[in-house]
């Protein structure tokens, strides 16, 4: 292969890529000949200019049918480009949330750092949405992994941050280790890394060992990269790291992270899983064949995190936990594996987003001006801020699902998901729901501390630019998509056609 | 603009109240008030006028509005199965509980001059809680519906939690739980319906399910059809998820409690009319028995509970599970007699239980206790206030000439027809609910006064509006019943029609 | 006149209503505006009656309610039963209307009272016009709500409240059987009208163990309401009303309803033996036991009371025993004459403040008109000949022994005989002898109080005469007039008559030896059945005994249901939250910090997931 | 299974990273610890030349023998080394974890342990390197461009988080 | 052909991991911690490399992984001993047991 031939792929697809990782260049060439006193929130303006236009460039690509450079290694499907706009938003939103962010021991000289570090972890993402090689998913997403291991430790004076980074990462090479042990199986089956010959070539699969073995690296993958997601068995490092990490930092794990956490998980399992005979060609895919285990993981990481959260009083370990139960969630559409799959966990991740990112938005503001993340610091919120309460009420609202927002849509598309066809899931659902109705408690505890309670500290306060952006148009997306969802669901359902092309 | 959007405009008016309010200053407790209280007033000129309208003969369908909503899968030529649309309708039974709301939310209103802080936040709350009422009632489909469903739960957990009394937070967190799990149950059933047939239609779903060869095994349908009763069963409510039911009534402020009492448990029956009887009348047959047998067991364990307690608030709660049991008995009796008997019991509970809770509210506003050992010998002082308490109680505990009488009567008849064995056991609900009335109403306003209430002062001015609408009501509905059962005509004949029968 | 019969009830509806809005402006004129609709109504009453006397019936009706295709109606009629009930009630409402205005007098409540009379009087005519079962039960449950008002009028006595209390949830418990009997009947001939019930009754379209079912549920009904027994212990202790609301009430109109109602029914009792000799039993016990109760009591209006009990049992047993004119005819002349007596024994306590006996006396001399009337009420109840209540008790003991019942003959005769001898107790205590209490301010009421009781005096004396074995019988004949089934008209051998005359004769001997020339001791009696008079005094431990089986047995349901409630309910939802909690509790212990215990939570986590596939086979 | 040069090679081999690792666990000191796994280490990339990958074993060579004991040995010298890794407390997680591990292996090695591969002759002894080179620079640019940008994140993020702060931090 | 089955060295693999996990998920010393995610990860190449030779398509890609799994382990060693410094220069310890400062 030469020159030629390199350069006769589209790499125009990878434009949005390629912006990242231009900016993420020049920021660090720039913030090393920076003075050392001056601001770096130029910089963050820059990587929000940077996301933006990645977007714009995103979007520009929609119309483009299926595009891959150089064996899969990097392809631009529907699937791709769907979930990369999420993560993008979530990305400018978290980079909004950063240049705000200004706490006691906060990242002091490292700011310029932190803006290009982040880029490369969102970058990671980006890469993990569109690869068709497990190789290349596999680098994104330890790119992605380390950058949030840094950026995770990045508080260096603050023991919480330092601790919750070497848990991360210790969790996180185990987790990495389970899941390439995992892929390494597949890779010896097959003999290949790219997901569609590895799926052409399981799909005539009539040697009972090997699937056996199939079997084994679905479920190691699985575990693997449910680190990611921090779904149960590998949830517990999410609330002590969440609340460890600057909060940008925790918002951009509970929501950037796990939506490519899910992406990798969607990508490689159905592609390599999805068709892999059990029994011979033409048999039950493994993929189905363990639906019933993922329905198990996926109850536990409901119940767990829903249960659990009960008992918290600091308020990011409670959204860990929170995190934790909506990872569950729309593992719950994971399962259903239908027609419906796409689109519920695609509507959610959305919903998520925004619900997610309003509600850190205002936990990082909260935290600035009282020094602690109790949920006892919301008391009187209402009494202090009224706008920014009825905000955050409506976040709560969408992350317990109520009707008017995001959230009850995301719902309604998994419950969509899990009850169509012949094998409802309805003990799933059922778990779900009920769930659902134990998150009520501590959602609205956080909502009785801020309507009901008087307040200690009666002072009123400003909201800074970044975060009043983050929580204005999470609130406002978040109402939106609940009231009109078409706006969302037409626009996933014209542009990218029911993500048909998937394997293509 | 045809009549078509005079739905939408009745559901959402109490919505520009809210915007309005928002641009309030937050201290003038008399300004507030009154555009709270007149912001309930289109929603009761548009309700009032569809009854007239449909009084005068004309077609309730010509409100219907359907508007596409929510599209899920991507699906739109096929048709259009998974979509969803916004789509409000009236037919003579909805249209009733919108006329009930419409009143009881204005009345409420009204009686919210007890209301002593954040006037405005409470008002806000009141109106969202009007809309989700509203459309609850004029929803044709389940998800729409379940939307307002949810929309009155949380107004109502902060009008609970924030303005109620002792055990306000509690109270509200019990309210949310348990109707967070009916509605959960809800939304489950809602959803398989969804996901089985690809529409929540009322009418098309009617038509899906109960087609000989439907999308639905029997097995299933008994099951979404017990989820139905589950859900509903919370909301009503049906004996034991009543629980929460009972500090909801003694802790919440009394406009709060007024609409609760008088429309949001009215939502389980509507619902187990509408969706329990409409979807599954086979499964609603089979289970008939048990129905009834909940029915009584509601019946009497509220009449029960009712003569033991000491808070008139309390007797009153039970009360009102009691009075619930009386819908159930007649929708369990599957014949024109009993439905139209549970169809009244629930508009005249609705009007009984307003008018009594304001009248409580009245009283504690002016002595702070509820409880009987208290009030001993009121209608020394406030005669007014003991007549119509009075009144109110030979109402609830079913006085021909009023509503009472005529939906129990009605309901009983059912039964009688059906079982007879069930409902001879059920008439000594009938005895108890006199016994427990009056025994807690003589018990405050007859006999020796325990305390002096020379100084309190009677009902006055404004507050004679609710009391006497809410009574003029109750004894219109008592004498001439044909005013609910002509619009219910047409209604009753298509459930009826349903039922096979 | 009789197509505008439905205007009557609707005087007095009209008083209520004038009272309740204006009544604090009007003060004690609201005296004037009740009597005056009410002599409006028995004006009007009269005319229909003199029309209806030889009219046919009158019947009309709209439809009130519809049911799917049922539809309930709602109307009035006239007929003989009702016309002679409008009249009646009319009169005595009327009279005691003009009563009240006297005795009344400074009461701070006084339009109230009005008011209330109005209401009950509205729901009484509007009982007796109701042409079909459903009317009626409304009806009946009206004039049980005016009578607990009146009952309760002195609200801030406890009694009061008690007693009110009581009367209503006792005739409720009797409402129910005819609620029950009403829809029962209604599901076998699809209707409420009376008419179409006697229709199917006689065309045997329903079975015969229904018609007695359901007549003796509907007889459950006037149990209840007119005080037999074992319902009728709220009767006695309704007398904490005003005394014009006894008379009016308790004595001459709704306790009759009861007695109305079984008459109105008479052709469905007819139907079934059983029914009519469960009517026939109550009423003759009733009748014994209630006035071996008068005996004893030292309360005027008590004593009055349970003469009303046994009074009513006594025309239960004429009814019981197919004497429909009997019972009818009685019930007529009780109006009269009980309505008398309570008027008359109102003008004493207006005249000495207490009710009890034991402190009266004497008060002949002083209450030169009250006197006179009482002992007309007194002889006409004891069946002293040529009085109006001579007649008609004749007519049922004639009616008992015809119908075969000799136990019950016999214990109708014991109860006249008693009935002789507690009134005439009674009236030699209050009037003959020394004054045993305080009367330095006795003196004869005013005029609007002795008015009534003259002309209630004259009709207690004339009232009989309508029907008599001499005279010719012309009630009788009137009421059966068109229905051959009420005809049965009782002849009773005149030995009857005589035997009947002789024992009241009897016990008012006994009762003067006692009480008036007292050569027997008081305590002759009470000292030989110590026991027994204690029991009396007691009136049978009935309402112990209610307060020891019914109300512990509701009030232990009630606990229990609490118990129910707060241990099994709540503490099921309490161990739910708490499983929950507890699930979380622990869900958090193991969230140990331990970085270590997160990995192996993970690896073990997903060691089970794949030790489970391995054995459950996987793939091989 | 014919007993070849191949056969004790790989033995020994396998026995001293297995060794190795056993040590690893069971050592106390935690220098002997890491010394006991760089023999692992070492034996592994006999392992790879077993298997013909040269390359690879040269790299596990450098890296792992090299470059990663070596920060890790700094490592420990740097940060405060009483040397002694005794295990206390948490017996009960110990023993579900060993547990678990068994569990694992087991199933595990049921699909290994008799993994029926049609061996097809290969070539990657040939010019492994060159094979490797051409792989990497053409199909595999792409990961390999972002593998560099993951180094540059992990070297940034290093000298972040490992330099000693200049102002006020060292309280040492 | 070669003498030494493909699952000799898969079982070799295998067991290396068994040791490299239960020493990541047991050892105090946080070093000590991450040099066995590293042998962990140096059991995954062994697979790698394996199948390379002797897997269902015998290919370079196996050590092409392989290749970028060790870059990346030593990105992540590199980066989990920066953070163990950081922490170091905190809390002055090493132990893990000790890191608990956020629980429950």
């Amino acid at each position: 292969m030469d020159l030629e031939t390199l350069s006769s792929f589209k790499w125009e697809i990878m434009t949005p890529e390629f912006i990242i990782v231009v900016v993420a260049a020049v920021l660090s060439m720039v913030d090393l000949f920076m003075p050392k006193k001056a601001d770096r929130k130029i910089l963050g303006w820059v990587s929000i200019l940077a996301v933006l236009a990645a977007i714009v460039s995103l979007v520009g690509l929609i119309d483009n049918g299926v595009t891959s450079i150089l064996d899969d290694t990097f392809r631009l499907d529907s699937f791709a480009k769907a979930f990369k706009l999420i993560i993008l938003v979530g990305a400018a939103l978290v980079l909004f949330l950063a240049v705000s962010y200004k706490p006691k021991d906060g990242l002091e000289e490292y700011r310029g750092e932190f803006y290009y570090l982040f880029l490369g972890a969102v970058l990671g993402a980006m890469i993990m949405t569109s690869s068709g090689d497990l190789i290349t998913l596999f680098v994104g997403l330890e790119l992605l992994s380390i950058s949030s291991y840094i950026l995770a430790g990045m508080r260096k004076k603050n023991i919480n941050s330092n601790e919750s980074a070497m848990k991360y990462v210790i969790n996180g090479g185990i987790s990495s280790a389970i899941a390439l042990f995992g892929m390494s199986y597949v890779y010896g089956l097959t003999g290949t890394t790219n997901l569609l010959s590895i799926a052409g070539k399981l799909h005539t699969l009539a040697d009972s060992q090997q699937a056996y073995l199939l079997g084994l690296s679905f479920l190691m993958i699985f575990v693997g990269l449910s680190f990611k997601l921090a779904a149960a068995p590998f949830h517990m490092w999410a609330p002590d790291v969440y609340q460890g990490a600057p909060t940008p930092v925790t918002a951009f794990l509970s929501v950037v992270s796990k939506t490519a956490g899910f992406v990798i998980v969607v990508r490689i399992l159905l592609s390599v899983f999805g068709f892999a005979a059990t029994n011979g060609p033409g048999s039950e895919p493994i993929l189905l064949n363990m639906q019933n285990y993922l329905a198990v993981i996926a109850g536990a990481t409901m119940i767990i995190g829903n249960v659990v959260a009960l008992r918290q009083t600091n308020i990011k370990r409670m959204f860990a936990y929170s995190s934790i139960s909506h990872a569950g969630y729309i593992l719950v559409a994971l399962v259903s594996m239908n027609y419906f799959m796409f689109d519920a966990i695609w509507f959610y991740l959305v919903a998520y987003v925004f619900m997610n990112l309003g509600a850190f938005a205002v936990i990082q503001l909260i935290a600035e001006k009282t020094g602690s993340e109790n949920i006892s610091d919301y008391a009187g919120l209402y009494r202090r801020n009224p706008v920014l309460a009825v905000a955050m009420g409506i976040l709560i609202l969408s992350l317990a699902g109520f009707p008017g927002t995001a959230g009850f849509i995301g719902k309604l598309n998994i419950f969509t998901s899990a009850f169509v066809g012949q094998d409802a899931h309805y003990v799933l659902a059922s778990v779900m729901i009920a769930t659902t109705v134990v998150s009520y408690f501590y959602y609205f505890g956080v909502m009785t501390q801020m309507f009901f309670r008087p307040a200690a500290d009666k002072s009123r306060f400003n909201i800074p630019f970044g975060i009043l952006f983050v929580i204005f148009v999470s609130v406002v997306a978040s109402v939106w998509f609940g009231v009109a969802p078409n706006a969302a669901l037409d626009f996933l359902h014209e542009n990218f056609n029911g993500f048909t092309d998937f394997l293509q | 603009m045809g009549l078509s959007s005079v739905l939408s405009m009745l559901v959402f008016s109490p919505l520009v109240g809210i915007v309005v309010l928002l641009f309030m200053p937050k201290s003038q407790e008399k300004l507030i008030k009154t555009v709270g209280f007149l912001f309930t007033l289109p929603a009761l000129i548009l309700s009032l006028a569809a009854y007239f309208h449909y009084q005068a003969g004309k077609d309730l369908n010509d409100f219907s509005v359907s508007v596409p909503w929510i599209q899920f899968g991507n699906l739109q030529d096929e048709h259009n199965l998974f979509s969803v649309y916004y789509e409000l309708g009236l037919n003579g039974f909805s249209m009733l509980l919108v006329v009930l709301v419409a009143v009881v939310a204005t009345l409420a209103a009204i009686a919210s001059i007890y209301i002593k802080k954040e006037w405005k936040g409470f008002f806000m709350l009141f109106l969202l809680l009007e809309t989700g009422m509203l459309g609850v009632f004029t929803a044709q489909n389940l998800i729409l519906f379940f939307v307002f469903f949810e929309v009155t739960l949380i107004p109502t957990f902060f009008l609970v939690g924030k303005w109620g009394y002792f055990e306000k937070e509690k109270a509200a967190y019990s309210f949310l739980i348990y109707n967070g799990l009916g509605s959960a149950i809800l939304l489950i059933v809602i959803m398989i319906l969804f996901s089985k047939t690809g529409t929540t239609n009322i009418d098309a779903l009617y038509q899906t399910i109960n087609s000989p060869n439907g999308p639905l095994s029997s097995d299933l349908k008994m099951g979404l059809f017990i989820g139905f009763l589950l859900a509903f069963g919370v909301k009503l409510p049906i004996v034991p998820l009543h629980t929460w039911m009972l500090r909801v009534h003694v802790n919440a402020p009394i406009p709060t409690v007024m609409i609760h009492s008088g429309i949001l448990l009215k939502i389980g029956a509507y619902g187990l009319i509408r969706f329990g009887m409409g979807l599954f009348p086979d499964q609603f047959d089979t289970l008939a028995v048990l129905l009834a047998i909940l029915g009584v067991v509601n019946l009497l364990f509220g009449a029960y509970l009712a003569f033991i307690q000491t808070d008139f608030k309390m007797v009153l709660a039970y009360s009102s599970v009691s009075h619930m049991g009386i819908v159930l008995i007649g929708l369990a009796a599957m014949n024109t007699a009993g439905v139209q008997g549970a169809i009244f019991q629930v508009v005249s509970h609705g009007l009984i239980s307003a008018l009594l809770f304001f009248l409580v509210g009245a009283l504690y506003e002016r002595t702070e206790t509820s409880m009987i050992g208290n009030l001993g010998g009121m209608a020394k002082g406030m005669p007014i206030i003991a007549g119509f308490l009075l009144l109110g109680a030979v109402a609830s505990l079913g006085l021909p000439g009023m509503s009472g009488f005529v939906s129990e009567f009605m309901a009983f008849l059912g039964l009688f027809k059906a079982m007879p064995v069930i409902a001879a056991i059920g008439t000594l609900g009938i005895i108890m609910t006199a016994a427990y009335l009056l025994r807690s109403v003589l018990g405050m306003t007859f006999g020796k006064a325990h305390r002096d209430f020379a100084g309190t002062l009677d009902l006055k001015g404004v507050e004679y509006v609710p009391v006497l609408i809410l009574t003029a009501l109750i004894v219109l509905i008592g004498v001439y019943p044909s005013v609910l059962s002509t619009p219910l005509h047409s209604t009753l004949e298509t459930i009826m029609l349903g039922l096979g029968g | 006149m009789m197509e505008n019969a439905w205007i009557i009830p609707l005087f007095p509806l009209l008083s209520f209503l004038i009272l309740l809005l204006f009544g604090k402006r009007l003060k004690e004129a609201s005296a004037y505006v009740g009597i005056l609709l009410t002599l409006a109504s028995l004006v009007y009453s009269i005319l229909v009656l003199i029309e209806r006397l030889d009219a046919p019936n009158y019947v009309t009706k709209a439809d009130w309610l519809t049911i799917g295709d049922i539809h309930l109606t709602a109307g009035f009629e006239v007929n003989q039963l009702n016309a002679l009930m409008l009249f009646i009630v009319s009169l005595v409402s009327f009279l005691v209307h003009t009563y009240s205005k006297g005795y009344m007098h400074g009461d701070e409540r006084f339009p109230v009272f009005y008011a209330y009379l109005g209401l009950f009087t509205f729901a009484m005519l509007g009982l007796v016009i109701s042409p079909n079962l459903l009317q009626t039960y409304v009806f009946w449950e009206l004039v049980g709500l005016g009578s607990f008002l009146l009952i309760g009028f002195y609200y801030y006595k406890e009694e009061a409240k008690a007693a009110a209390k009581k009367a209503f949830i006792m005739t409720r418990i009797g409402d129910v059987g005819l609620f029950i009997g009403m829809i029962l009947l209604f599901w076998q001939t699809k209707s409420f009208e009376y008419s179409e019930i006697f229709k199917a009754v006689e065309a045997g379209s329903i079975s015969q163990t229904m018609i007695t079912l359901t007549a003796i549920l509907i007889f459950v009904g006037a149990v209840g309401k007119s005080g037999q027994f074992p319902l009728h212990t709220w009767l006695p202790d309704a007398m904490e009303g005003p005394t014009p609301v006894s008379a009016l009430i308790h004595a001459a109109t709704m306790v009759a309803a009861g007695v109305y109602l079984v008459a109105a029914l008479f052709p469905l009792f007819n139907a079934s033996e059983t029914a009519l000799m469960t009517v026939a039993v109550v009423g003759g016990f009733t009748a014994i036991f209630a006035a071996s109760i008068g005996l004893v009591q030292t309360d005027i209006k008590r004593v009055l009371a349970y003469s009303t009990v046994s009074q009513l049992g006594y025309m239960m047993l004429a009814l019981g025993s197919a004497g429909y004119v009997a019972g009818v005819f009685h019930l007529m002349t009780h109006a009269f004459f009980k309505a008398l007596l309570f008027l008359a024994a109102g003008s004493v306590i207006h005249a000495v403040h207490t009710q009890d006996i034991e402190e009266m006396g004497g008060l002949w001399k002083k209450l030169r008109l009250t006197g006179p009337l009482f002992l007309i009420g007194t002889l006409a109840i004891s069946g002293v000949p040529l009085l109006s209540g001579f007649f008609s008790k004749d007519e049922i003991l004639a009616a008992a022994w015809e119908g075969g019942h000799p136990i019950l003959f016999l214990l109708a005769l014991i109860a006249a005989f008693f009935t002789a001898f507690y009134m005439f107790r009674l009236f030699f205590m209050v009037f003959t002898g020394n004054p045993r209490g305080n009367q330095e301010h006795v003196h004869e009421s005013p005029t609007s109080m002795t008015f009534p009781m003259i002309v209630l005096g004259v009709l207690a004396i004339i009232g009989g005469y309508v029907n008599t074995p001499w005279f010719g019988s012309f009630l009788g004949d009137w009421l059966t007039e068109g229905n051959e089934a009420l005809a049965h008209e009782a002849e009773g051998p005149v030995w009857i008559m005589i035997l009947a005359t002789v024992v009241s004769l009897l016990g008012i001997y006994l009762s003067w030896l006692i009480y008036g020339k007292r050569s027997i001791s008081r305590n002759w009696l009470s000292g030989k059945g110590d026991k027994m008079h204690t029991i009396l005094l007691n009136k049978y431990y009935v309402d112990e005994f209610y307060e020891l089986t019914i109300i512990k047995l509701t009030k232990g349901i009630s606990y229990l249901a609490q118990f129910i409630d707060v241990y099994i309910v709540e503490g099921l939802v309490k161990g739910v939250t708490g499983f929950v909690q507890g699930l979380g509790m622990s869900g958090s212990k193991l969230q140990s910090g331990q970085v270590q215990t997160y990995g192996a939570v993970a690896f073990i986590g997903l060691a089970v997931l794949v030790v489970i596939f391995a054995l459950t086979g996987g793939y091989l | 299974m014919t007993f070849s040069g191949e056969f004790l090679a790989f033995m020994i081999l396998a026995l001293v990273a297995v060794v190795g690792g056993v040590l690893l666990l069971n050592l106390r000191k935690v220098i002997y610890m890491v010394v006991a796994l760089v023999f692992t280490f070492v034996s592994i990339a006999g392992i790879y030349v077993l298997l013909s990958a040269e390359f690879i074993a040269g790299v596990q060579i450098l890296i792992y023998s090299g470059a990663i004991t070596i920060i890790m040995l700094f490592g420990i010298m740097l940060t405060h080394h009483h040397g002694e890794d005794e295990a206390h407390g948490g017996k009960w997680r110990k023993f579900l974890l060993f547990l678990g591990v068994v569990g694992f292996a087991f199933a595990v090695y049921m699909g290994i342990y008799n993994l029926d591969i049609e061996q097809v002759p290969t070539k990657l002894f040939e010019n492994n390197t060159m094979q490797i080179g051409k792989a990497l620079y053409t199909k595999h640019i792409i990961p390999f461009e972002v593998t560099s940008v993951l180094l540059l994140v992990a070297l940034v993020g290093a000298i972040v988080l490992a330099k000693k702060d200049e102002k006020g931090a060292d309280e040492e | 052909m070669s003498s030494v089955p493909a699952s000799a060295f898969l079982a070799l693999a295998l067991i290396l991991f068994c040791i490299g996990l239960y020493g990541a998920l047991t050892k105090r010393n946080t070093v000590i911690v991450l040099i066995s995610i590293e042998l962990m990860l140096n059991a995954v190449n062994i697979n790698l490399v394996t199948f390379s030779k002797y897997g269902v398509e015998p290919s370079i890609t196996g050590q092409i992984f392989t290749l970028f799994a060790i870059a990346v382990a030593a990105a992540e060693a590199a980066v989990g001993l920066a953070i163990l410094f950081s922490l170091y220069r905190n809390k002055r310890t090493v132990n893990i047991d000790k890191m608990d400062s956020m629980k429950h």
